[in-house]
This record gives structure tokens, sequence and C-alpha cells, in this order.
């Protein structure tokens, strides 16, 4: 297998009037080529920390990636200099935010935005640009792209503007494209549409997707392999099928029982009691201990690792791990 | 508009007759006998009822006829005719000079934040906004005409022994560059550059402090991510995308700033002789002298309106939002 | 100065005539830019100024020399357009015979009709209208093209004098009829040595000489009024050089300016009277002795040094000292808290009292004054409450009379004692605001109106004064000296009671 | 007419910790800007206080023989031109201008603030007549417009806090409008609705204490303003009544000493305008950086 | 079982109005014509996506904004003809549960003093026993009285909804709008709050209308369900029969288009087509004819009405 982009110990760190807040802490992930990796975790648990911190975009002054590597087509973009780290950024790497509505500059018409990137990296004529821009829009389906090419962002449907959006990250034929949410803004059978449009590219274009969601059902459509994180930590790492039909880690479990389901039956949810630690008091042994019902001594007072429980399946749970050894 | 232009009308009228003082007597002279007095009255239509006389201004106001300056001997027509130029000379000069400065000050702050140049634009901008204008004014004769001898003679807007330039627009420096007269050009600018420097530190200090706080507001949206997301250098993203977007805000407050030059006028020129309208009205306030103080004040609050209503169009211009609704 | 070599002018101006450009440029810093040109309406100084440099009158005040210095005899009546004049008998009808072949600027010639015109003008007036009434004109009439007749009401002593002030200038009638009524508001149609060229009330007066001239040409190129509100920009300009001449100079800088070897400042006792009013209506100012107590608590020292800088003169009758008939009669004030304190404790207010004072604002010393004043006031346990209005509102509020105190100033266009305390003093005076009212003034100023001889006038002018300083409804402070500042250059200039700066006698050496 | 965006005042302020009055002086006095300016304030609010005590000499005492000393052991700052003692002068003056700042801001804060909550809230026709009013008042130059009405009252302390009030008037009212067209949508404000909550209780429990912050803030920044313009007119004769050691008055007598040298008459009551005004100034900065969490986290 | 509710052709327009004397040039018909009865102890739930006036339908009923036109009868009541007064005191009965629980709390109130406003605004309980009616409130939605002393930034975005939910619980109402009161929460929390908001309706009677756009919490919650669409109810159904049957396309579509969390499940979706059109200027005929794969001519120039089929079963659809 190649693997495409490959994380490995990432730390980032956050200076905060409280002090520092380590949001991602200790991250490794891979992604192969072609492949769908999935991101799920609550609110806060730095998904989009993670994201930003692969493309360097995180906010300079009160964010720094501590430790780890991000190596990208097996070379480590924390030690590359900044130019080239641009060259691959929207060139290389793309990326979709979850906010349409504000990830697309209100003043700019929607043409010169796309064209933009081409411009910039393919050295494209202003000519060859904007006809780029017009066959993207086309490509992700937007109806009448010449003459949306010359709206504005307001102009247009939240469906739209994200489609917009994925025609710009797509606009220099990326080989990763990190999707943050893309669909949580939107409508059902929008968001249906966006799936769509991007499993769709992803088959024409032959690029791999790592996939930021909270979303269980949008994993199980779009993800070949899943990463669960929880507070800054990933807790549970496996391919799709399996996470779905042998989750090991409690967090997973409680996470998809508490799916209501909207094939089948439900009388009463199961819930997880409690709530996502503040990350600038976590607690000492493992996260998940104070919300977690199998939870035993040892878990407040040791810090499980992510090991590999069986092939392609890894689990940060002390009891997992202790019964499969 | 029509109403507030209305609403405008009346207040003027009120203000000016809410102010003691008797125009007649200033106009009779202190040594006239009450006969005299009351004859100038009554030519003035001042022994009317108060209603009447509002009718009989606004009918006149409809004819385009704003009164009679009783302390100068001219028609109030043309008393603005000749010193309304001076003051948009005034006026325009230091928005110049305050776009110029401090609209770079601004951005240079925002994008060094909390560095030394930051502080520096911080606390200069800080400064020029509470320093009165008339002390400010008061110190740059001094220093720059009296003990230096730098600046020229605070008299007037031209040197005295040259003619003003061929009248175009009214606007000496214009006026100079549209005749080729260098040597007007070279005097009515050394002329203009103290008072309106001392008229436009305070408009420099809060343009400067807008433009860095919108430009760090918009340097944290979502499209300025988008747009470092794309691999474009910082300073395309600062300069396409941000800049654009905080110049919105910055704007307004220029629009806004216009009443207080207009106010701040007043001063400059009283302490600079400089020939405008804010001397004017100062004169027609202290001598009660009705028809001035309401047409200054009604052609500044409708030059106020259609400076905003302008400041409007530029948003147009630059915002699509607004272009579109 | 502007030294400016005529071919540098002539490509700046490009109009001016060969013959004047040889001449030097005059440049004048005033305060005020000028209310209007019109003769009959002028009554500031900055318009009288600019009415005198464009217009003649029939006659002129002669000119005398006091301690090397030229001052205006406003009793020595001189002929100006008028040739000669003769007075009837009963001194009520006057005569002129108009000196020939003088014209307007226009070309038209100075004739019957045109005196007529002007002098209909000014009964008609808005502003000059009181001073015609003030002549006792009666009727004006042309007897042929170049002899006018003025009938008077009754005999006037000062009919001359005022006759001679610039209100009374002669004004082109045909010009006027041609141009129509407003005319005369922004342009001048006169017969005097400058033509205006432009005057513009915000920045700048100009003039061009009148090259044909009947006295003779102007020895100025040409003369500018520089308009300067701020005093001390008046000041740093004639520092500079940047103007050749300026007026109304604060006092206090006349010091620096002397000891400039390039200027010279004239300062000359006016008849420009500043003084302390008490409404003798309103307690406890009706009492006489606290008018008197407070005339002793005036700081006179402070107030001519302090505020002056010696540019004034003490005060020391209602009448300026510098007006024939002027008497000290009965002044005997002198600082003195004692006696101050001794009156206030016979007026029944040993503990002092507490009174209102209305400043009114355009004059700088004005408020020094009031607050030298209270200070020394407090020293008798008098508080003074210093209300401050803007000049409009105090000259309406002084109309009223019922102002408590105030300080004011008054010039007297004719320097004349009736004429000043008919004003002032009279009963029913239209200037005296402070409500001063006193039988035997107002008898000895009637009887003095008819008095035809002038010693038997200057006797009872005296004796109404003694009775005036003694009631003293005003505390004297001071008679101002009129100031002007000017290059070593300039030659020619005279002191006028009126303040006005007559520029056709001035020169200047290049 | 423009109604943009007043993005200068802020926007409403997100739920943060700052809404506790000790984390608020603590984040203050963290922000070094603002502690300057708490500073500054605090030491003239505290010589106005004690200005009586701690003067030298009497502010009003002349003395024409000691006029125009240029500044000494015994006249700090010199003496004016009645011999007065500057340094005392400027001690007093910080009582007028604090005191007229507080009464200017005051007026403007008491009408205009109940002006825009009642025109947002209730909006309909009084709301937009209200609102219109104010921008016409806005459009007059302020400065001239507290001209016109302090020379209407009659010139004086009194008159030129009433003016300078009334003139800042609108700024309130715009911005209290502002924050309660934006609070009266928040769901707090309708979950009291629902619960039958009577509207002037929402308005005076709900909206007024959300949109204080960045009513403080104006405020603060409002008595520069007050200052500022309360000594301007001083300075054109529209102000206090002479002899009050106000400064703008104390510039206004000493301009003319300037070009015979004697720069302290201005400079100093001129440094006491400057000061002042900076330090409200620095505070209302401080404090906008303070309640605005975006610009607090540094995001 | 009675109706507690009965809304008859409710209409909520928003004016559109533009230039300076504000002249209303068109409307946002957000909602346009409902017709519902909600039965006492029952959740009525009403799904639609984003801007089909779901919200405007629940705080019209509330009449926290003035419903253009319609009928609404509460428990008998004319809630319409209610004045300002009586509106207020009505108030008790009816309450409602916010979507944004962050915001939805005053942030300077402490939570004490946010569940005593209500009780205080209807003088609910004595002063001396709002303290222990505030700890009960607290009690019965799972907080600890302790924490009644802080500020709702306090509290995570679970705790803060349950304080929303207590507040509308203090006046003992019979019928509370809940508007998406699970949407911003995560799955975990989400969970916890659906659960307690069952466990209150068992315990106090209560009858819900329960807003929301995501049919598998609808589906767990409610006993009937209203789907929307451009400001009309286009299916009213029994859940069970609603997610067994779903009759009206739009209906399917959204069905299908849900994200099912098993991957395992291929299921065939109807992906629609278009963006949902804009209330302002809603489509003639049926509104759902420009996205609808089954549009017929009909459908582009009839309004369909919603129509009784079978036990309880409405659709809008010229299908049926
Ligand atoms: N600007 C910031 N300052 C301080 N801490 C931050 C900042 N941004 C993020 N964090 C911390 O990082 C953690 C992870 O944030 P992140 O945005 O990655 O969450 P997420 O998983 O993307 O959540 P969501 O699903 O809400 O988008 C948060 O809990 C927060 O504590
Ligand atoms: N105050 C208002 N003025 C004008 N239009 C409004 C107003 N409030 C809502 N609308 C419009 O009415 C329509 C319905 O809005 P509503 O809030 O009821 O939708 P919703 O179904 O609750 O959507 P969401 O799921 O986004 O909450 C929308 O198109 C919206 O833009
Ligand atoms: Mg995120
Ligand atoms: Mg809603």
């Amino acid at each position: 297998m190649t693997e495409l982009l490959e994380v490995s110990g990432l730390c980032t760190e956050f200076t905060t009037a409280a002090g520092t807040i380590r949001a991602v802490d200790g991250i490794s992930l891979s992604v192969r080529k072609g492949e769908t990796l999935g991101i799920v975790g609550e609110s806060g648990c730095g998904k989009s920390i993670t994201s930003l911190s692969i493309m360097q975009l995180l906010p300079k002054r009160i964010s720094r990636i501590a430790a780890g590597q991000i190596r990208f087509e097996g070379r480590d973009m924390l030690e590359m200099p900044v130019k080239e780290v641009r060259g691959i950024r929207g060139n290389r790497i793309a990326m979709i935010f979850q906010e349409p509505m504000t990830s697309l500059n209100p003043v700019f018409k929607i043409g010169r935005q796309i064209s933009e990137s081409a411009r910039f990296h393919l050295k494209l004529s202003k000519k060859e640009a904007d006809e780029r821009a017009v066959e993207m829009l086309r490509k992700v389906g937007i109806p009448r792209p010449e003459k949306i090419a010359q709206q504005y962002a307001h102009q247009l449907s939240g469906g739209m503007r994200q489609r917009v959006m994925i025609a710009m990250a797509m606009v220099c034929s990326p080989q990763l494209l990190i999707a943050d949410e893309p669909t949580t803004a939107l409508d059902v059978t929008i968001q249906a549409q966006i799936l769509d449009l991007m499993r769709e590219l992803q088959q024409t274009e032959g690029m791999s997707i790592l996939m930021i969601t909270h979303d269980l059902g949008v994993v199980a459509e779009m993800c070949d392999r899943v990463v669960i994180m929880y507070a800054g930590q990933i807790v549970e790492e496996a391919d799709v099928a399996t996470l779905f039909n042998k989750p090991l880690h409690p967090y997973t479990q409680g996470l998809l029982a508490s799916l209501p389901q909207l094939a089948g039956e439900n009388d009463r949810l199961t819930s997880i009691p409690g709530q996502v630690p503040n990350p600038a008091n976590l607690p000492s042994g493992c996260r998940f201990a104070p919300r977690c019902p199998a939870a035993v001594d040892r878990c407040w007072a040791e810090r499980p690792e992510l090991l590999e429980i069986r092939p392609g399946h890894s689990c940060r749970c002390l009891l997992q791990q202790e019964e499969v050894s | 508009m029509i109403p507030a232009l209305l609403g405008i009308i009346v207040i003027t009228f009120i203000l000016s007759r809410v102010l003691p003082g008797d125009p007649a007597i200033m106009l009779a002279g202190e040594q006239a006998p009450e006969e005299t007095v009351n004859k100038i009255r009554q030519d003035m239509g001042l022994d009317k009822p108060l209603y009447i006389q509002f009718f009989s201004y606004f009918g006149q106001l409809f004819q385009g006829n704003i009164g009679y300056a009783y302390h100068t001997g001219h028609s109030v027509a043309s008393d603005l005719a000749t010193r309304f130029p001076a003051t948009l000379e005034l006026t325009l000069a230091s928005i110049l000079i305050a776009i110029l400065v401090a609209i770079p000050v601004g951005i240079i702050a925002a994008t060094r934040k909390e560095s030394i140049l930051d502080h520096i634009s911080r606390v200069f901008s800080l400064i020029g906004a509470c320093v009165p204008i008339f002390w400010l004014g008061l110190m740059f004769i001094y220093i720059f005409y009296s003990i230096l001898g730098w600046a020229p003679a605070p008299m007037g807007r031209i040197s005295g022994d040259l003619n003003p330039p061929s009248h175009i627009t009214g606007l000496y420096v214009l006026d100079s560059i549209l005749s080729g007269d260098l040597i007007a050009l070279k005097s009515s600018i050394v002329h203009l550059v103290l008072p309106a420097i001392c008229l436009s530190t305070g408009t420099m200090a809060i343009v400067a402090r807008m433009t860095r706080s919108s430009m760090l507001e918009v340097v944290d949206q979502d499209f300025v991510r988008t747009a470092r997301a794309k691999g474009l250098k910082e300073s395309a993203v600062i300069y396409k995308h941000a800049l654009v977007n905080a110049l919105i805000p910055t704007l307004t407050v220029l629009g806004l700033q216009f009443g207080y030059l207009m106010g701040g006028a007043v001063i400059t020129e009283t302490i600079f002789s400089w020939p405008g309208i804010g001397g004017y009205v100062t004169d027609s306030i202290l001598a009660a002298d009705y028809a001035p103080i309401q047409a200054f004040t009604l052609v500044s609050a409708i030059l106020y309106c259609g400076i905003n209503l302008a400041v409007d169009l530029i948003y147009g211009l630059i915002d699509p939002r607004i272009r579109y609704e | 100065a502007n030294p400016q070599t005529p071919a540098a002018t002539s490509a700046a101006e490009g109009t001016a005539a060969p013959a004047a450009a040889a001449k030097p440029f005059l440049t004048v810093a005033y305060s005020e830019g000028g209310t209007t040109l019109d003769p009959a309406e002028a009554n500031d100084l900055t318009s009288d100024t600019l009415v005198l440099a464009a217009y003649d009158q029939l006659v002129t005040y002669g000119i005398k020399s006091d301690n090397g210095a030229n001052i205006a005899n406003t009793e020595d009546i001189k002929p100006m357009l008028a040739e000669s004049w003769e007075v009837s008998g009963d001194n009520t009808v006057y005569t002129f015979k108009l000196k020939p072949g003088v014209k307007f600027q226009s070309g038209n010639p100075v004739d019957a009709a045109a005196v007529v015109y002007s002098l209909e003008r000014v009964a008609k007036s808005s502003s000059g209208s009181f001073l015609y009434g003030m002549a006792a004109i009666k009727t004006v009439t042309a007897k042929d093209d170049s002899t006018v007749e003025i009938a008077l009401t009754n005999a006037n002593h000062n009919f001359l004098q005022i006759l001679a002030m610039y209100t009374f200038s002669i004004v082109d009638k045909k010009t006027v009829e041609a141009e129509g009524p407003d005319y005369l508001k922004t342009n001048a149609a006169g017969s005097g040595p400058f033509t205006l060229e432009k005057w513009d009330p915000a920045t700048e007066a100009v003039f061009t000489p009148n090259e044909d001239y009947w006295q003779g040409a102007p020895k100025l190129g040409k003369v500018t009024m520089k308009f300067t509100k701020e005093a001390s920009n008046r000041v740093l300009l004639l520092n500079k050089g940047d103007v050749d001449m300026a007026i109304e100079i604060p006092p206090k800088d006349v010091d620096s300016l002397k000891s400039n070897s390039n200027l010279t400042v004239a300062s000359n006792a006016s008849n420009r009277i500043l003084y302390f009013a008490m409404n003798n209506k309103v307690k406890p100012f009706g009492n006489e002795k606290v008018r008197q107590a407070i005339n002793y608590a005036i700081p006179y020292d402070e107030l001519l040094t302090g505020v002056m800088y010696g540019q004034a003169k003490q005060m020391k009758s209602s009448v300026a000292s510098n007006t024939p008939g002027f008497s000290d009669a009965g002044y005997v004030y002198e600082h003195n808290l004692d006696k101050a304190k001794a009156l206030l404790k016979e007026a029944g207010y040993e503990k002092g009292f507490t009174f209102d004072f209305t400043l009114g604002s355009g004059f700088d010393d004005w408020e020094d004054d009031a607050v030298l004043i209270q200070a020394e006031l407090a020293k008798i346990g008098v508080t003074m409450n210093i209300n401050k209005l803007a000049r409009a509102q105090f000259l309406e509020q002084q109309k009223t009379k019922n102002l408590t105190a105030y300080i004011s100033k008054w010039t007297s266009f004719v320097n004349d004692p009736g004429y000043h305390l008919g004003f002032l003093m009279y009963g029913k005076g239209s200037s005296n605001y402070n409500n001063y009212q006193n039988a035997e003034v107002d008898k000895l100023w009637e009887q003095a109106n008819t008095e035809t001889d002038a010693a038997k006038r200057a006797e009872l002018y005296k004796q109404a004064q003694e009775i005036i300083t003694t009631e003293a409804p005003w505390a004297y402070l001071y008679e101002y000296n009129r100031i002007v500042g000017m290059s070593n250059k300039i030659s020619g200039y005279a002191f006028y009671p009126d303040e006005v700066i007559r520029f056709y006698p001035l020169s200047v050496q290049e | 007419m423009s109604t943009a965006a007043h993005s200068a005042q802020g926007s409403p302020t997100a739920p943060a910790a700052a809404h506790k009055p000790k984390t608020l002086i603590t984040l203050l006095l963290h922000n070094r800007l603002a502690a300057l300016g708490l500073v500054l304030i605090l030491i003239w609010t505290v010589t106005a206080l004690i200005a009586p005590w701690i003067a030298p000499h009497d502010p009003y005492l002349t003395d024409m023989a000691n006029k125009l000393q240029a500044p000494s052991g015994s006249h700090w700052f010199g003496t004016d031109n009645f011999g007065r003692d500057i340094f005392s002068r400027v001690l007093y003056g910080a009582r007028i201008s604090i005191w007229t700042g507080l009464i200017a801001v005051a007026i403007s804060f008491l009408i205009g603030v109940p002006l825009g909550g009642v025109a947002a809230y209730y909006g309909g026709r009084t709301g937009t007549i209200i609102m219109r009013l104010m921008d016409v008042l806005l459009s007059f130059p302020s400065l001239v417009l507290s001209m016109a009405i302090a020379a209407s009252i009659g010139a004086g302390l009194t008159s030129a806090m009433i003016a300078v009030g009334i003139v800042g008037i609108p700024e309130f009212a715009r911005l209290m409008f502002g924050q309660t067209v934006s609070l009266r949508e928040k769901e707090y404000v309708e979950a009291s609705r629902a619960i039958g909550v009577k509207n002037s209780v929402i308005l005076y429990r709900h909206i007024l204490p959300n949109a204080l912050a960045p009513l403080m803030v104006q405020a603060t920044l409002g008595m520069g303003f007050a200052i500022l313009t309360a000594s301007s007119l001083s300075f054109l004769g529209l102000g206090v009544k002479p002899p009050i050691a106000e400064w703008g008055a104390m510039i206004s007598e000493g301009r003319e000493y300037i070009i015979s040298g004697q720069w302290w008459l201005v400079t100093f009551p001129g440094l006491g305008i400057a000061t002042s005004i900076l330090g409200f100034n620095l505070l209302g900065d401080g404090f906008r950086d303070v309640l605005d969490p975006r610009l607090r986290s540094g995001k | 079982m009675s109706a507690i509710l009965e809304v008859r052709n409710l209409k909520k327009h928003y004016p559109i109005r533009k230039g300076f004397f504000a002249k209303q040039v068109g409307a946002v018909k957000a909602v346009d014509g409902i017709t519902l009865s909600v039965e006492k102890g029952e959740t009525l739930a009403v799904v639609g996506e984003s801007g089909c006036g779901k919200s405007t339908t629940g705080r019209a009923i509330l009449r926290l904004i003035e419903p253009t036109d319609g009928e609404i009868l509460f428990d008998g009541t004319d809630v319409r003809s209610l004045d300002t007064e009586q509106l207020r005191r009505f108030r008790t009965d009816m309450q409602m549960v916010f979507q944004d629980p962050y915001a939805s709390l005053d942030p300077r109130w402490t939570v004490q003093r946010i569940l005593e406003e209500p009780l205080r605004t209807h003088a609910a309980a004595k002063n001396s026993e709002l303290k222990s009616r505030v700890e009960e409130l607290m009690q019965v939605v799972g907080l600890t009285p302790y924490q009644a002393h802080r500020f709702p930034h306090e509290f995570s975005g679970g705790q803060r909804q349950r304080i929303g939910i207590a507040r509308a619980l203090a006046l003992n109402p019979k019928f509370i709008v809940c508007d998406e009161p699970v949407s911003a929460l995560d799955v975990s929390i989400q969970a916890q709050v659906l659960n307690l908001m069952q466990d209150l309706q068992e315990q106090y009677g209560l009858t819900y209308m329960f807003i929301s756009h995501d049919l598998s919490v609808v589906k767990f919650i409610s006993d009937r369900v209203a789907v929307m669409y451009l400001g009309r109810i286009v299916e009213l159904a029994p859940t069970k029969e609603l997610f067994a049957k779903p009759l009206h396309p739009y209906t399917q579509a959204l069905m299908s288009a849900v994200p099912v969390p098993n991957p395992g499940l291929k299921k065939s979706r109807i992906v629609l087509t278009g963006d949902v059109p804009n209330p302002e200027t809603p489509p003639s005929g049926c509104a759902f004819h420009p996205r609808c794969p089954f549009a017929m001519d009909k459908c582009r120039k009839d309004e369909p009405v919603l129509r009784q089929l079978d036990s309880g079963h409405q659709v809008s659809c010229h299908l049926y």
C-alpha cells in the first residue's frame, strides 16, 4: 500500500488565558492513495485542528505544532520551507470547509476565486484559468457554469456554494482532499447531492479524501477506514465495516448505541453519561474513564496506548487490550 | 432623504432662532438708536411671528434663496461660493492625508499585531485622537512658522503676492495643476499642509484604529483561511482577499468623520486664518446671523448625507452583497 | 513688504498698468473682512476703511502734528470735493461750491446731483440715517450743477464734522442708477484715490491706484488688505515682514514689535473709552455711594499696565480726554480699598454684596479687566459673578437696559461732548443703557446743544461732566491707544479719531 | 442614508468569562495600554478631587507683579498673564474637565440609551421617527451643533455640558438601537417573552445589561470626546466663564502669548487635555478588547 | 383523546420592504396555510428542510410572532383573540424550548435567576418557596441544585439545554413547542436530552410539538409527524405509518437521503436535483414540482390540498 499522507505523533498546542492546551495530542494516521479516511468525534475533540495542522493553517500567534511529523508523499511538510508548503497547499492537498456561507470571499466573483489557484499553481494565463474555472463548475454539477462564474457568493444557495468550494479545491487536481465537515451545514437532500458528487469525483480523479465529520451515517456511506477521536486523541481505528460491526472502544460503542435509528426500532436511546472533558483539565488516566460504563480502577490511573488489536484495527482501551493479550 | 432634509431644515431653523442676540442690533451698529434698529428688524422680517418667519424661510429656500449674511454684507450663497471651496480643499486634503497615512498604518499594525510597529502605531493613533486641534494648530504655527520659518505665514491659502490660480474648481491645488501654474501650486500646497495635517490628526487616528481592528477581524474569517488553503502568498491573502473586506467599515468611519471634520474646520480655520466656511459660521453664531448658520448647517448636513450616500455607493462597488440588494 | 520687481508683478498679474507697477505695494493686516462697501451702510472699521479709500466727501478733517505724530484735527474742517462753503447767519443753511472738473472713477463728473443723491441715500439708509438725523439736515438741494445747499433744522456746531464722515461719501449717481440698488453693497462708485479691484471678506481686499485722482495719483502701486482674525497672527505677520502694516495690535506685543528695528508702532491716544457701567436702577447700584466705592476699588494701575501694557490712558471723565470740551472736574478716584470700604459702610453694605456682571465676548482686554476687577472687588467683600455672552447677545441684553453691570466701550464718531453725552448720559440718550438720570445734566446738555459759542458750550459741558463724575454712574477704566504697527518704510500715516487709516497719504520707500 | 454596520462598537458580546466584574478588572489590568489609561484617569480623577489640598497656590489669585513667569521652583508650570499659578490652575482644570465630561456623557447616555432601546424594541413608526431624528442630529457637524446649542443657552459651564451632552445623544441612541435590534432576536429574549415577561422588563433586565458593555465602551470614549468638545467650546469663547480654570479656556487665553515665547500658558493645559483624553481612550479601547472575545483570544 | 391544539389555515407572511418609505414590495411566505391538530399527551413532530417554516409555525402558534392569518384554538381558547395581558397570563400553559442552548440563556443571569424569572413573572411561587422550587426544577432535569448560582457559560451544551427545559417546565405548562432542541448537540449528549424529554412527558403528561430536521430523531420521539415543504404541510401521519410507507415524493426523498450508519446497508437513493426554492417566489402549483421525480403537468398548475387518505394519514400530492 502506498501512503499518501502519513501523520505521526502530531501534537498541537494552544496558548490561552488558562494556560497551554494540547488540542491534538499525539495523533498518528495515514491516508492511502485513492482511499477515504474518516475522522469522527464529538465537537471539540480536535478534528479541525488536526486538519489545519496538516495544512499548516493554524492561527500562528496562539498555536503551534509541538511535536510530530506530517509526511506527504514521504516528505515531512513540517521541515519544508514555507514556499514549498505553499506549493503543495491548494495544489496537491486541497481543503474544503464546513461553512460554505462564510468560506467564500464575498467581494470576488466565483470564477475568479476558482481560477486563482489555477493561475498561481498551474501558471495558467488568465483566459485559460477562467476557462478552467468554468469547466470545474460544470464538473461539480452547477448548471449554467458560465453565468455562475460571474456571480458572487451571496447569490448562491448553500449547496451551490459548497459545490463551488469543491470546484475550487479540485481545480489543481489534488492528490488529497481534506474535507472538514463538508455537509454539516447543509440539508439532508443537499447533503446527499454533495456526498454523491464527492464520491464521483474521487472515482474519476483518483484522489484520496480525508473526511472529517461527526455524523456516523456519513462515515458509513463514504469512508473506507475510520478514525475515532476523543479529547484530542485517536481512540479507535478500523476499516468501516469492522468499526460499525465490531466496535472495540467503549466510546465507539456508546456512540453507535446513542444514535436514533432510522431503520429499525428504538424505544429508548442508550446515552453516554457526562460530557467531553475540558481540554485544559483532562483526567489523569484514560480520558474516557469518567464516562465509561466499564471503567475499572486501572482506567482512572493508567493512560492507555493506541495499540493494534487485530490487523488494521487499533484501540486505546486498557480493557480491550487486556482481553486480547 | 426628504424627511431627513425636512428635519434638518426645521432643526436648523429652530437652532438659529433660539440663538440669543439680535441681528438687527448687530447690523445697525452699537451707536444706532432704537428706531434704526426697529427699521432694520422690520426690513429683515424679524418682527413677524416665528411660524411666519419659518414659512417665509422655507419658501425662500424652495426658490433656492438661502438668505443674506448681515455680518458680511453678502448673500449667503455668494459667501458660501467664495468660502466653501477653501473648506472643501482643507477637508479633502485632511481626508486624503488620513487615508494615505492611516490605512497603511492600520494594515501594518494589524498584520504585525503586538509587534513594536503595532504598538508604535497604536500609541500614535491614540495620541492623535486626543490632542486638541486648537492646541496643535497653535503649536504648529509657533514651531514651524515662528521658530523654524519653514511654513508660510498662517494667512490664507496662497502666498499674498501671488494671484490665486484661475477659478475652475475653487480648490487652489487642483486649479493650479489644471492651469499648469507651478508657482501657485507650490504656494498653495505649502499653505495647505499645516492646517490639513492639523485637522486630520483626529481622523487619522480613528481611521488607523478602525483599519487595524477591521483588518484583524477580517483576517480571522473563514474566507481568508480559504485563501490561505489555496496556497496563496501571504501578501496576496492580505492585500487581495482581506483588505477589500476590511475597508468596508473603514469607509463607514470615513463617511461619519465628515461631520467631525466640518467641526474641526471651524477651529482650524480660525487658527490658520483659512478663508473657509468654518470661521464664517463661528462669526455667524457669535453675531447671531441666522441665514449663514442655517445655510451652513443645512449645507453640511446635506453634504453629510451626500457623502454617506457616496460611501454607500462605494460600498456597492466594493461589496456586491450591497450592490445587488 | 513684498519687494516685487515690476516684471514679476506683471507676469503674475498680467493686468497692472505699467505706471502703477513701478510704485511700491502696501499690504495691511486687518482683523475683519468688512460687511459692505456702501458708504451709507458702513459701520465697521473695515467697511469704513474700504469706503474712505474709494470715495471722497464734501469736506474733510485737517491734520495737526502732535509730538511728531500726525493726528487729525477734527475741528479743523478742510475742503475736499467742496471747494468752499458759506454759512447763513443763523447757521442753518450751508451752501457748498463744488470743485470744478472732478470726475468719478467712472469718468462721470462729480456734480450737485450726485451730492444730493448721495445725501438722500444716507437719509434712507438703515445704518447711516441716524447720522443724517444727528447732522440735523433738513433739505439738500442742488442750486446749480456745482452748487449744493444744505438746510438744517437747527443750528448744529457738529454739522461739518459729521459731513466729513465716510457715511456722507459722494457716490456716482449715474453708475448706481445704471447698475441697480444693490450695486454699492459690493462695488465702489466713488471719486476716491483708489479703485477697488477685489473684495473678498474672507481673505482680502485689493485696491489699485486711481491714476487720474484729482488730488494727484496715489504713491502706492497697490494696496492689499489681508483679513486675519487672530491678533497673534497679525503680530507674527508684521514681525516676519509678511505685511507692511497691521492694525489692532495687542498691547502686550507692542514692546516686542518695537524691538524689531524694521518696524515702528504708532500708538495714539484715541477717543475710544472703556467704562464699567453700573445700572442705576438696580440695587445696590442705585446708591451713589456704592458706585463711588466701586470707583475706588478699581485697580487702575493694574488695568493700565497689566492688561494694556501702558497702551492706554487713565480715563478721568465720561468724555475722552482728547475730545474738545473734556474736563476732569470732579475726578477724585484712585485705587483705595479703605475708602471703598468706608463708602460701602456708609451705604449700608458693610458686609459687601453680590452682583452679576455681564461680559461681552470679542475683546480680550475686557475679560482681563473683568478678572482683575473681580479679584479686587472680592477684597472689599463684593462678589462679582461674571456672566459671559457672545457679542450679539451682549448687545441685545444691553439694549434691554436690565444688565446690572457691564464693561463697554464707546467711540464718538463726532469728537464732541454734545454728541457723546447725548448718547450716553442724557436721560433719553439712546445708548444710556445703565439708566443714568440726572435732570441737571439733561438741562445742561440741552442748553449746550443750542449754544453756538464754543467757550460757553465748553463750560456747560464741564459742569455736566463734573456732576456725572461725582455721581459715578460708571467707573472709568481707560482710554485706548490706537495701535498700528508698520514697517519703517511707510511714511505719511496719520491717526484719525474714527480709527480709519487713509491710504492715500501713505507712501513706502523702496 | 447610511446605517451601515457600526462595527466600530464591537459586536454583541459572546458568552465569555468576561462577564464577571472580577475578571474584567484583571483582564483590563493585563492589557498594558488599558492599565495605563486607567492610571491616567485615576491620576486626573484623584487630582480633581483633591485639587484644593494639593494645589500650591490659589488658582484664582491674581498677582500682577509675578505675571508671565516661566516655570520655576515656586511656579512649576509658570504663571499666566495675571500672575496666577498655572500648575494650580491645571489641577483645578481637571475638576472642570472631568466633571464636564461626566455630566455630558451622563446626559447623552440617559437620553440616548432609552431612545435607542425603545426605538428598536418597539419599532414601528415612533421608532423610525426617533432614529431618523438621531440621523438628522448626527448629520450636523458636532462641534458646530454644540456651538449653536451652547450659544443658545448662553455661554457657561452648564450650557457647555448640556450642548456636548445633546450632541452625544445620537451616538448612544444608535449604538443602543443596534444592540437592541440584535439582542431582541436572541433566543433568551424570546424565551422571556414566551414566559410572558413584560416588554419593559425585558428591555431593562435582559437587553440593557447585555448591551451595557459596548455602551460602557462608548461612554468611556465619549468622555474623551466630551472633554475635547467642551474645551473646544471654551477655546471659542462659548465655554466656561472667566476666571474659571478650564483647560480649553486657559489655552484660549494663553494663545496670544505663544508668539512672545510664553509657551507654558498653553502647553500645560494642552497636556492636561491630551493626557486625560488619552486615558479615557486607552481605557475605552482596552475595554473593547477585553469585551470582544475575538480580539481578546487574538484568534 | 382530544385535541389540545387546533390550527387552521395558519399563515405567516413576512413583508419585504424596500426603499426609504419601506414600501412593501413582496412577502416571504414563511408559513402559508397550515392546518393541524395536536392531541393531548402526544408528540407531534414537524420536519422539513432549513427555511421551510418550521420555527415560524411554532412561534406563530405561541404568538411570539403575530400570525398573518388563520385560527389557533388552544384548549378551546382562541389564542389570536387574546389581548396583551391575557396572552401574558395564557403563556403559563404553552412554553417553548429553543434550538441554540448557547443563545437561549441570558449570559449575565445565574441559573437561579433564569429559573426564577417565570415564577416571579406569574407569581407562581411565594418568595420563600422560590429557592426550593428552583432546586426541584433542577433536579427534575438532572442538574444538581448546588450549580444554581453558576452562569450559563459554565455549563456544557447539554446541561444548558436542560436548563432551558427546566425553565419551560417551571410554570407547569400543558404544551411545549420544542424547536430543534437537540440539533446543536453532539449525538452522545443528544441521546441524554431526548431521553430526558421523553421521561418528562410521561411524568407530567406533557404535549409536545417537536420541531426537527433530523428524521431519525423524529422517528424516535414522535407519535405523529408533519412533513413541511416551503411553508406547507405535505404529509402528516402517525410516525410508524409514515416511516413504513411514506407517500409524498418529498418525504420519500428525504428519508432516502439520510445517511444510514450501517456500511453494509446499500440502499437505493432518490437524489433530488436542485435547491429548496425561495419562499419569496414559490413555484406555481405544487411547490415541490421542480424537484419532483414524478411531476406531471397538473402539478405545475394546480396546488394540491392536504387530504386525509386513511387512518389519519394525510398527504398533499396529486399522485394520490
Ligand atoms: N483558537 C483557539 N484557542 C484555544 N483553543 C482552541 C482554539 N481553537 C481550538 N481550540 C481547542 O482545540 C480543541 C479542538 O478544536 P477543534 O476545532 O479541532 O474541534 P472539532 O473536533 O473540529 O470540533 P467541531 O466538531 O465542533 O468542529 C477545542 O476543544 C478547543 O479547546
Ligand atoms: N423575521 C423574518 N423576516 C423575514 N423572513 C423571515 C423571518 N424569519 C424567518 N423568515 C423566513 O421565513 C422562512 C421560514 O423560516 P423558519 O425560521 O421558520 O424556517 P425553519 O424551518 O425553522 O428553518 P431552520 O431549519 O433553518 O430553522 C425562511 O425562508 C426565512 O428566511
Ligand atoms: Mg471542526
Ligand atoms: Mg428553525
